[in-house]
């Protein structure tokens, strides 16, 4: 069972030292590729299809190909070297960040997974939506239900950074128009 | 009983299938030219696919399929971005 | 007794699977340049993905979920050719010369 | 179900429905966005009043408005809460909103995106003042970042894209840092809602509990950056200084000043004054990084030569001491925190307006540049020598009042560094406005080499070439208002007394 | 140790991305590269939500129309909602910022901060 | 444009985009209109269907799908959509409710509250994220051009 988990684990810290090193833009890209695959498959063994759909469709299509359409309209440095070389001060610094992390809140959060966790078994909110969906909205995907009825305002003010990208980018590149 | 043994028939076969999908990153690392980053991504991006769908026999989620669909629709395009990149900027990408 | 039939006909597509795939691994690590590669990984892999899921078909049974893994295999077996295609024309195209036989007499070049 | 409690949904709404008006009328009329910013911006601030009337209980008997959208109970939904905090902070969004769009009519970029660009920021500014929770926070402040980057990166000099683009990495970064706050609240109390996590916090997780400090502890690093504290405040003077002049007040004024409002809020209504005084370090660190703010911006404040980026170093060091006041946990330095906000946002608005009509009519941007002002352009130079003046915290002006608070409040928790510091800033504060005022008044304009030719600040090719009688008219007004609020600082007190007394209920 | 890491494998997982993403912000040149890390960060906050929802054993949050909804072990949606949401503007941020780099290298023809540097010093 | 865009794809890739792109045009709006009862939704559904735009411009050339799609389309999609989602709401407080109550609309004309969020979901997140993405793609493709005579960035 966790096995998968763990092996997942490897795969996505992989992807990720890699894409921190590559100092060749193009492969960084593809290489973040590789981790947006790995994010969705854990994000899907943990049981949120939703989030590993938006994942799927957002890493595969979307982020991807806007990343590769901006290199494309720029320059790809030519360099030798095809690793970064490692910066020690800032190595240095997200290594404390991390080993303080470690060491203070990891042992203070629930384990993964765990049904008695506060914000799982809460039955005041959680507890609630999961009791409550069908009944007050007549969806059964309760992710659907929180998103559009519960929560409508947070989905109101995502639709409205989405156009306030479109606005942004047009605004950005002196546009007028949107095609 | 047998179901159980099914499911996890299948949720290690997914983790042997990540444990694969590791060593091809390999190339995704080593490889000489972009191409080869890009094929091996492509190929993960087939792995991510199966997996998917082991996944989603191993834990009885049939949703899960869905995400793998959505992949299987769409992990070419990066390759074909790339492709068509190379092709009218004449190789510099 | 068909329960039994089904669940060795699960672990044989599944093993199958994994075989191709590791197979195509292998190609991919170690074959010599991106153009064999790319033959190994529009192929191989494409066989192996196709018993994996084959397997899970068989496993969910008779429900809209074993469309959906037809439906896969057939993007599956669309994409991933394209893709090889456009990676090895991509290859042709920044000039990168495949690698022939004289080249491999001057020793391992990878 | 009463009217009232219908004004905060529009006040967001409305902004952000109206901002696709311009894109929608491009398609048949030019040019139609200045018309369009302005009659929604002046109806916003019609209805701010309407609701701050209410809330004031100069209508009906006071209290808070709150809308629960929905109509879900707030331990489920999102409610638009509109206190006596939130409601002052929401007129002064819309009424600087309303009032800058006098100077951007000729001086500012034209466009109908900018236009839109304009309301998407209005509605988020109103978004982030009046919600309720904790995430939706969090979508605001993005909204706001969004807006924000855009209206930088309108400008057409190519700094501006290089500013633009160093803000939205920190800025993204600060708010997702606060994020992870976010997180970690959810994960130790199961709720997003801020009422609800100030009980939930000390019964379901404790003060002590681990991740509640972790919480706090990104929730103040990553406001930190969006409000510009020292050392994570090297976006703002870049953002002021290339964003073109009729974004500057607007951001200078606003977008900060509302950040650090969030922090106020998520401060002392989630966490609360009992959290700040229990946890060790808590008050000492809000206190120190203010205090450090203060000191570094105004020295670096005082070395620049270039009017706008001093101007925005200034913002720095004013940020420092409202975050300072915050860290004092008192009930004066509190109301100080906010007169204070409140008053630097005016003045603000009103030196960078200022700042813009002289670039525009005597296409002075240097220190240096501005010498003889005084001479050639008496409203203007007067308008910003009181507006100096005012930030200096010179009675009677309404700098004063937030810096008379603040002190007090120094002086009420033993903090004297606090006082000191705030001491030391008027001194250095007075330092760079006392430059500029002796460039103005008693440098002749003949003394120094100045451009005569007027700066471009146009993105769409026409250069104004004129100073407009309601780009003057603006200026003299925020003059005027920053020193007749000076005199209203018993109104402020009192007006701000029952969310005070609240917060402090419990300790 | 061990322990707390295998069974907090995902907020441990999100420390270590949040560090990368850090690290790729800080030390990388190239402005490409320093968005890519900005998404990386926040990736790492999405896993950490999704991990907070997760429940052992239990299913996706899709209740399907069921007398006792209550006693089913389903993982919490309302975190996913927030994901869903933050993965959206974490789009919408990196789509801006590629436009803003789209013109930065148009106007000043690098990507690499350090001769963004030197150029707009000669300007 | 800076790079004539005049070069059509392979005719492998033509093809498979021919077959692909119904296909995830479909799912995408499957997607949309299917969220309710399973996962996925309107976002992912928008986002699909926008990244088939996508698809089609790398097969046909990004220019002539630019002029086959009009401004006045991805200008009402966005607009539009932003104005269904906010239509909904303030129809909602006009029969006496709060922003998105859709409880009101059950009371007063007899609609369940799932086809309320159906509306926001298909009328407005679907339509502003599928108009956004395309938006986004070819405002990057067509890059930007520097007003400054100086400027450094004739790339080509």
């Amino acid at each position: 069972m966790s096995a998968v988990a763990y092996t997942l684990v490897v795969f996505v810290l992989l992807t990720a030292v890699a894409t921190a090193l590559f100092r060749d833009v193009l492969s960084a890209i593809v290489v973040f590729g590789a981790y947006s695959l790995g994010m969705a498959i854990l994000y899907t063994f943990l049981l949120a299809p939703d989030v590993a759909m938006t994942e799927a469709a957002i890493g595969a299509g979307v982020t991807t190909i806007l990343l590769l359409l901006t290199i494309a309209r720029t320059s790809r440095p030519s360099s030798d070297r095809i690793f970064e070389r490692v910066n020690v001060p800032a190595l240095v610094v997200c290594g404390a960040f991390l080993v303080v992390m470690l060491a203070t809140v990891l042992p203070a959060t629930e384990a993964v997974g765990d049904p008695e966790a506060i914000a799982w078994a809460n039955p005041e909110v959680t507890g609630y939506y999961i009791e409550n969906t069908y009944e007050d909205t007549g969806v059964q995907n309760a992710v659907t239900a929180v998103l559009a009825a519960y929560r409508g305002f947070d989905t109101f003010g995502e639709a409205v950074v989405v156009f306030a990208a479109g606005v942004a980018t047009l605004l950005v590149l002196g546009r007028e128009v949107f095609a | 009983m047998t179901a159980e043994l099914i499911d996890d028939i299948f949720l290690g076969a997914a983790a042997l299938f990540v444990l694969l999908a590791i060593a091809m990153f390999y190339r995704a690392v080593a490889g000489p030219t972009t191409q080869d980053r890009l094929l091996a991504v492509n190929v993960l991006g087939t792995n991510t696919v199966v997996i998917l769908a082991l996944l989603a026999a191993g834990l009885d989620q049939p949703w899960f399929l869905d995400v793998a669909l959505i992949y299987a629709l769409l992990n070419f395009l990066m390759a074909v971005a790339v492709s068509k990149f190379t092709v009218d900027r004449g190789g510099v990408l | 007794m068909i329960e039994t039939v089904r669940l060795w006909a699960i672990v044989v597509l599944v093993a199958f699977g994994l075989f191709f795939t590791f197979v195509s691994a292998v190609g991919v690590i170690r074959l010599p340049d991106v153009y064999a590669r790319a033959h190994t990984a529009s192929q191989t892999d494409t066989l192996g993905a196709g018993l994996a899921l084959a397997a899970v078909a068989l496993a969910l049974g008779w429900q809209s979920a074993t469309i959906y893994t037809v439906l896969l295999l057939f993007f599956v077996f669309i994409t991933n050719p394209t893709a090889a295609h456009a990676i090895a024309r991509s290859a042709a195209e920044s000039g990168i010369e495949p690698l022939t036989s004289d080249d491999l007499e001057e020793g391992e070049r990878r | 179900m009463t009217e009232a409690a219908l004004v905060p949904a529009l006040l967001v709404v409305v902004p952000i429905l109206a901002a696709t008006i311009p894109l929608a009328l491009g398609l048949k009329v030019d040019r139609n966005g200045w018309s369009v910013a302005a009659v929604v911006c002046t109806a916003l601030f019609g209805a701010t009043i309407y609701l701050a009337a209410v809330v004031y209980g100069v209508v009906g008997s006071g209290g808070r408005v709150v809308h629960a959208l929905g109509g879900y109970p707030r331990q489920y939904g999102i409610e638009l809460v509109a206190d006596e905090l939130s409601t002052l902070i929401a007129l002064l969004v819309t009424g600087v909103a309303a009032a800058v769009l006098a100077y951007t009519r000729v001086g500012g970029p034209r466009g109908n995106t900018f236009y839109s660009g304009w309301l998407l920021l209005t509605g988020g500014l109103l978004g982030l003042t009046l919600t309720g929770d904790v995430f939706n926070m969090f979508v605001f402040l993005e909204i706001v970042g969004l807006g924000t980057y855009a209206l930088i990166a309108s400008g057409d000099g190519p700094e501006s894209a290089v500013a633009a683009l160093k803000y939205l990495i920190l800025g993204t970064v600060g708010a997702s840092i606060y994020l992870i706050g976010v997180g970690f609240l959810f994960m130790s109390t199961g709720t997003l809602n801020m009422i609800e996590l100030s009980t939930a916090v000390p019964e379901t997780a404790g003060y002590d509990h681990t991740l509640v400090r972790a919480a706090f502890a990104f929730v103040f690093v990553g406001f930190a950056i969006k409000v510009a504290q020292w050392p994570l405040h090297t976006w703002q003077p870049d953002a002021y200084q290339h964003a073109p002049d009729g974004v500057t007040p607007l951001i200078a004024a606003l977008v900060s000043t509302v950040s650090a409002y969030a922090l106020g809020r998520v401060l002392y209504t989630v966490f609360g004054p009992e959290f700040l005084a229990v946890t060790p370090y808590a008050t000492e660190v809000i206190v120190a990084v203010g205090a450090v703010s203060v000191v570094a911006g105004s020295t670096l404040a005082v070395v620049q030569r270039d009017v706008k980026r001093m101007l925005a170093y200034s913002s720095v060091s004013q940020f420092g001491l409202i975050v300072a006041a915050y860290g004092l946990v008192t009930e004066t330095a509190l109301i100080g925190a906010i007169v204070h906000l409140v008053g630097h946002g005016l003045m603000k608005a009103g030196l960078f307006v200022a700042v813009g009509v002289v670039a525009v009519g005597y296409g002075a941007r240097r220190v240096e540049e501005y010498a003889g002002l005084a001479g050639e352009r008496p409203f203007q130079a007067g308008s910003i020598a009181v507006l100096l003046i005012a930030l200096v915290g010179i009675p009677p002006s309404i700098g004063f009042i937030g810096k008379w608070y603040i002190a007090v409040g120094a002086i009420e928790a033993g903090a004297w560094i606090v006082a000191g510091v705030i001491f030391l800033s008027t001194m250095l504060t007075l330092a760079y406005a006392a430059r500029l005022l002796e460039t103005m008044y008693f440098t002749p304009a003949s003394a120094t080499d100045r451009a005569h030719a007027p700066a471009g600040v146009a993105t769409d090719g026409g250069t104004p070439s004129r100073v407009t009688v309601g780009m003057l008219a603006l200026v003299v007004g925020v003059a005027v208002t920053a020193v007749a609020l000076g005199f209203a600082g018993g109104t402020f007190f009192e007006l701000l007394d029952p969310f005070v007394e609240e917060v402090f209920a419990d300790v | 140790m061990i322990e707390l890491l295998a069974s907090r494998y995902a907020y441990a997982l999100m420390f270590v991305l949040l560090a990368i993403g850090l690290y790729m912000m800080i030390a990388n040149e190239n402005l490409v590269k320093k968005l890519i890390g900005v998404n990386l960060f926040q990736t790492a906050i999405f896993l950490f939500f999704v991990a907070v929802a997760y429940v052992e054993g239990g299913s996706s949050p899709v209740v399907p129309a069921d007398p006792d909804p209550g006693a089913q072990l389903i993982a919490s949606p309302l975190p996913h909602v927030i994901v869903l949401t933050a993965i959206v503007v974490g789009v919408a941020l990196t789509a801006v910022g590629l436009a803003l780099i789209v013109r930065i290298y148009a106007e000043y023809g690098t990507l690499r901060e350090d001769t963004l540097r030197e150029v707009r010093a000669d300007d | 444009m800076s790079y004539q865009d005049t070069y059509s794809e392979s005719q492998v890739i033509l093809t498979a985009v021919k077959i692909i792109a119904p296909f995830t045009l479909t799912y995408g709006l499957f997607m949309t209109f299917h969220g309710a009862d399973t996962p996925g939704g309107s976002f992912q559904g928008g986002a699909i269907i926008g990244v088939t735009v996508l698809m089609l411009a790398f097969a046909f050339g990004i220019e002539p799908t630019r002029e086959w799609l009009r401004n006045a389309v991805l200008v009402g999609l966005v607009a539009g959509g932003v104005a269904v989602f906010i239509g909904v709401g303030l129809a909602a407080m006009a029969l006496g409710g709060n922003f998105l109550e859709y409880d009101r609309f059950f009371e007063v004309w007899g609609i369940r509250q799932k086809w309320g969020m159906e509306a926001i979901e298909i009328g407005g997140i679907a339509l502003i994220v599928a108009g956004v993405v395309i938006t986004l793609f070819f405002a990057t493709a067509a890059g930007f051009t520097p007003t400054r005579t100086d400027g450094r960035g004739e790339d080509e």
